[in-house]
């Protein structure tokens, strides 16, 4: 399991050589740091589904060295010249790039799944949270014209708080022009599998991520349109700890299944086999 | 509710409908002069008030709860209105109404916000918040449009989708998307009009269309300013900053391309003249419907989608 | 108005020449039959709508002189050779056909509304019940597929207690049917109206009379799938007053409006001038 | 559950357990053609009550508890089952499940009624009856199958559906309407089969195929005998005279054209052999769809249309 690079893994800061535990943040049971990574960040103890970065998802679920990015020139842009009390959006998203190493909280490109073809698209919650914004819709839109024009079915892994502020109407605009892809690839019959991972929240969940032929989800994710602290104040109680977790969606009709991450990969091909219509 | 950027313009206002009632009264009373020379005081008093507005006197103005609602445009614009209910699945939302309407000779589907202007409408509607049911129904009264070949008139006013449990329980997300998925590809014309408050993915759900309009007091918004105030500044009192720095008004929007055209309301806002603002909506609505019924099925659905890939494309190295 | 003729009224049965009145069954008001009749046996009082027959509601709806019967040679059909404890199916059939001077439970044929040509079916609930069987699928079907070939509007008036028992699985089989005939109306266009009137329910009800591009419900209409006895018995409960009326049925979303009798031909009118095309 | 019918068949078959224990726990006992002959008696004896069962009978064998339900087909006929939940809009239904899977080398949907095999699981399945979330899976599925262009499969066994308030509510008789509509237009093949009971509307609502293949000993009715007897008959009791005039067998709604092909079970009743059982519906499924794979989308659906006009089509003057 070579495919790790602790550098792109923040959750995990090594402070000391002799640091080699992780702790579960959901049942706090130490564990080996290496069988952590090993087990794709997924807690052994409870099944706490960590965060991951889109280099590990891409390792995780496409077949090694056939990975090739698309669109890579696509950054964030700054058409509001966005300030906020903290400063600019603009040195902002700067600083997320040099932190991150990416361009936007999306990376977008084709590769394969046990031998099958698939464009893939998949959301970097260090991104700034994975937001969607101009360029993000950008990348996701392109990717799926570009699953069209190759009949090769489409995956997005979303995890993302949702719109992006800083790019205001711009942002939320791209939820119409990621759908508007979506529905193209519908008309034409090519796959769309959405995989929600945690979380998967606002104007994502409101577009691309609930629209898929098959919607996934990761165990325990947080799914849902609203915030709990929104909801509760408008209806002045307080929410069941499940409620907007993956499992509570698929309960309530709005996912396919809820798989492992270390299951996902050969759950994908095996729903890929489905599809005759090429 | 006053507005303070109105300066002394409700004093005007109160005295010019005190001079008129005395001349009501009195048919001899000698006030014409002077309610003339009071309207054009205020005529001036709200020019110059309303030329300059910021961004948050501008929310106000959209927020304003004298403002005309969907209600409102339909029986001042439309010689008919046929109301459709429900979704075919689960209820009738109140916060979103619709059905078939004529505007001069033409037939088409009005959907829409519908806030209340009490508060019993306002429970009814959820203040115009839509739940699920409310998108649901406006997706099948589209697609009913679309099989009946008329287009499609949308009009948004609301605060935002309503954000309860059971509504999420029911699938805000989901009912938001579809509509979005299934606007873009709709075979008949599509136009939007913001009249009120355009609150994100709220507004955008049955916002989708070739031609955005927006009157010129109207706001559209990824988050209201006192979110984003909240969030960004940890501070909901800055929202006036906040509306500033998101471009929410009628002007940015427009050049930002998100707009295509702005309606211009009356002197002192649509607030304080509800037939001059239907009349420059239905105005509005007719030139563009004129426009777009010249455009092929094909081609509006091609040129929609090239309309939105547009948004946010920007060259890079 | 002189489309009545008394003697296809069950209702009012003239039991002497002095009985005058009609007594309405829902608020017990007395009310001359004239101006009963006159109100297309609508009660002036409190709105309750009677059932009436398909000549008085093909009166109510069509332009005077315009309608033309199709495929009135469909009658009754005894698949099964049904017989239970009262005596044979094909009996209590030839008895209804000589009592309601029909054939089957649905009139289908061609007419205008207000100049505008349409076909309508109008089923009739004094022949057994407005019971859907092979004939009346029969002809429920012949007529779509007669608005398809002519491209006019499709206008069905339900007044069915559901599928006729008699008939086995052939009444059940006329559901699907049915469906078969209003999903080529969508497919190709053409505009189905559905109007519900007291009682739809059984298999009408999942079938074709909550198909309609447009669902129009006569007020306090009972509308529902499963009888109020039967949902009793499952959830040992008594079930309020208004359950499976028009007006719940509109408040959960299933009907676009519940329209009075003597305006429903000008909602029709109304609603058929939006559809642009033909 | 013991079937009255069978005479002393239970008793056989309860001996031959009890040699074959003691063969287990003795290998020299001499009980092997004690056994062999005992098999050969219980062949006889269910041959016998199976040969001429009633209608009503038959009714017992359709709904016993013991009878291979929708999972223990997928277990024992498919070499994978990929679960699909949801209705996209309320719930996921337990009374009516649906997933890809592979039968042989075919790709497939399959999509049925759910019975729990204890009061747990039929607790959570409404005894197999079906919420309108049931009815709008199945459609979504479909609607799946047909964007991937993949047959689908139905497998019937539902005493009707569910007859809830709360089912009422969200539309039960729409639902059932709209897979009705739409099954008939599905641009793949549909194989439907009846494994138990074919509780009327609640059945149908999967139930629109191109073929319709039956087991031997289910039933497929309008209305439930009980039902039909308490209302024609006034009398509950009644239901093997309702059986009997319903023509609800198997062998009757083939001789009525509504089947197009009997599968028949091992002797004694699917209950008696679950393996015999799914070979023979897995055998029945294989070839039927060898058959249709090779029919264009156009002509299934048409195919399909006019089978459905001439059923309950008769000669009239
Ligand atoms: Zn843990
Ligand atoms: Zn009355």
């Amino acid at each position: 399991m070579g495919w790790f690079r602790k550098k792109e893994k923040p959750q995990e800061v090594v402070t000391e050589k002799k640091d080699l535990w992780t702790i579960c943040p959901s049942c706090k049971a130490h564990v080996y740091k290496d069988e952590w990574d090993k087990n794709f960040s997924v807690c052994p103890q409870c099944n706490f589904h960590d965060k991951i970065n889109w280099k590990e998802r891409m390792d995780i679920l496409l077949d090694p060295g056939t990975f090739r990015e698309i669109n890579d020139n696509v950054s964030t842009a700054d058409p509001l010249e966005f300030k906020d009390s903290k400063g600019s959006y603009a040195e902002k998203a700067e600083a997320t790039k040099v932190k991150t190493g990416m361009k936007e909280a999306v990376i977008t490109g084709r590769g394969k799944i046990h031998g099958i073809r698939v464009v893939m698209a998949v959301m970097d919650f260090r991104f700034l949270g994975g937001s969607l914004a101009s360029g993000t819709g950008e990348k996701i839109l392109l990717a799926s014209e570009y699953a069209l024009r190759h009949k090769y079915p489409y995956i997005v892994v979303s995890a993302s708080g949702g719109a992006r502020m800083h790019e205001g109407i711009i942002s939320l605009m791209q939820m119409a022009k990621t759908c508007a892809g979506v529905a193209r690839l519908k008309k034409m019959g090519i796959p769309y599998i959405s995989i929600l991972t945690d979380p998967t929240t606002g104007g994502v969940s409101a577009s691309f991520a609930t629209m898929g032929d098959i919607n996934i989800a990761e165990p325990k994710a947080l799914i849902g349109f609203a915030g709990r602290r929104v909801i509760e104040e408008t209806i002045k109680q307080k929410l069941p700890d499940d409620f907007q977790t993956a499992e509570y969606v698929l309960d309530h009709g709005f996912i396919d299944q809820i798989v492992n991450r270390k299951e996902m990969k050969n759950f994908l091909y095996k729903v890929l086999r489905y599809w005759k219509a090429k | 509710m006053n507005l303070d950027f109105e300066k002394n313009a409700p004093e005007i206002e109160e005295k010019i409908a005190e001079l008129t009632k005395q001349k009501a009264t009195d048919p001899n009373a000698k006030v014409d002069d002077q309610i003339v020379g009071l309207k054009k005081e205020l005529d001036k008093v709200l020019k110059e008030a309303y030329a300059h507005l910021t961004p948050w006197q501008t929310v106000q103005v959209a927020r304003h709860p004298n403002r005309p609602l969907l209600r409102d445009y339909i029986a001042g614009m439309c010689g008919e209105f046929i109301e459709l209910h429900g979704d075919r699945c689960f209820g009738d939302d109140k916060g979103i109404i619709g059905g078939f309407a004529t505007i001069a000779d033409s037939h088409v589907m009005i959907i829409g916000h519908q806030k209340g202007k009490n508060l019993e409408d306002n429970v009814k509607s959820n203040f115009g918040m839509a739940t699920p049911e409310g998108y649901r129904k406006a997706l099948r009264l589209m697609k009913l449009a679309e099989k009946f070949k008329i287009p499609i008139i949308t009009f948004i006013d609301t605060p935002g989708a309503y954000p309860g449990a059971d509504a999420e329980a029911r699938g805000q997300a989901e009912a938001i998307a579809r509509n979005l998925t299934e606007m873009s590809q709709l075979e008949v014309p599509v136009i939007v009009v913001v009249t009120g408050e355009g609150g994100s993915g709220g507004a955008l759900g049955i916002g989708v269309g070739d031609v955005i309009l927006m009157l010129s007091n109207s706001v559209y918004s990824v988050i209201s300013p006192e979110g984003c105030a909240s969030i960004l500044w940890r501070d909901g009192s800055k929202a006036p900053e906040a509306a500033e720095a998101l471009k929410i008004t009628a002007n940015s929007l427009f050049k930002l391309g998100i707009v295509d055209e702005i309606i211009p309301e009356p002197i002192g806002g649509a607030h304080r003249d509800y037939d001059g603002t239907l009349q420059a909506v239905k105005q509005a609505l007719l030139k563009h419907l004129n426009i777009l019924r010249r455009v092929s099925e094909r081609k509006l659905v091609d040129r929609r989608f090239e309309k939105y890939c547009r948004i946010g494309r920007f060259k890079h190295r």
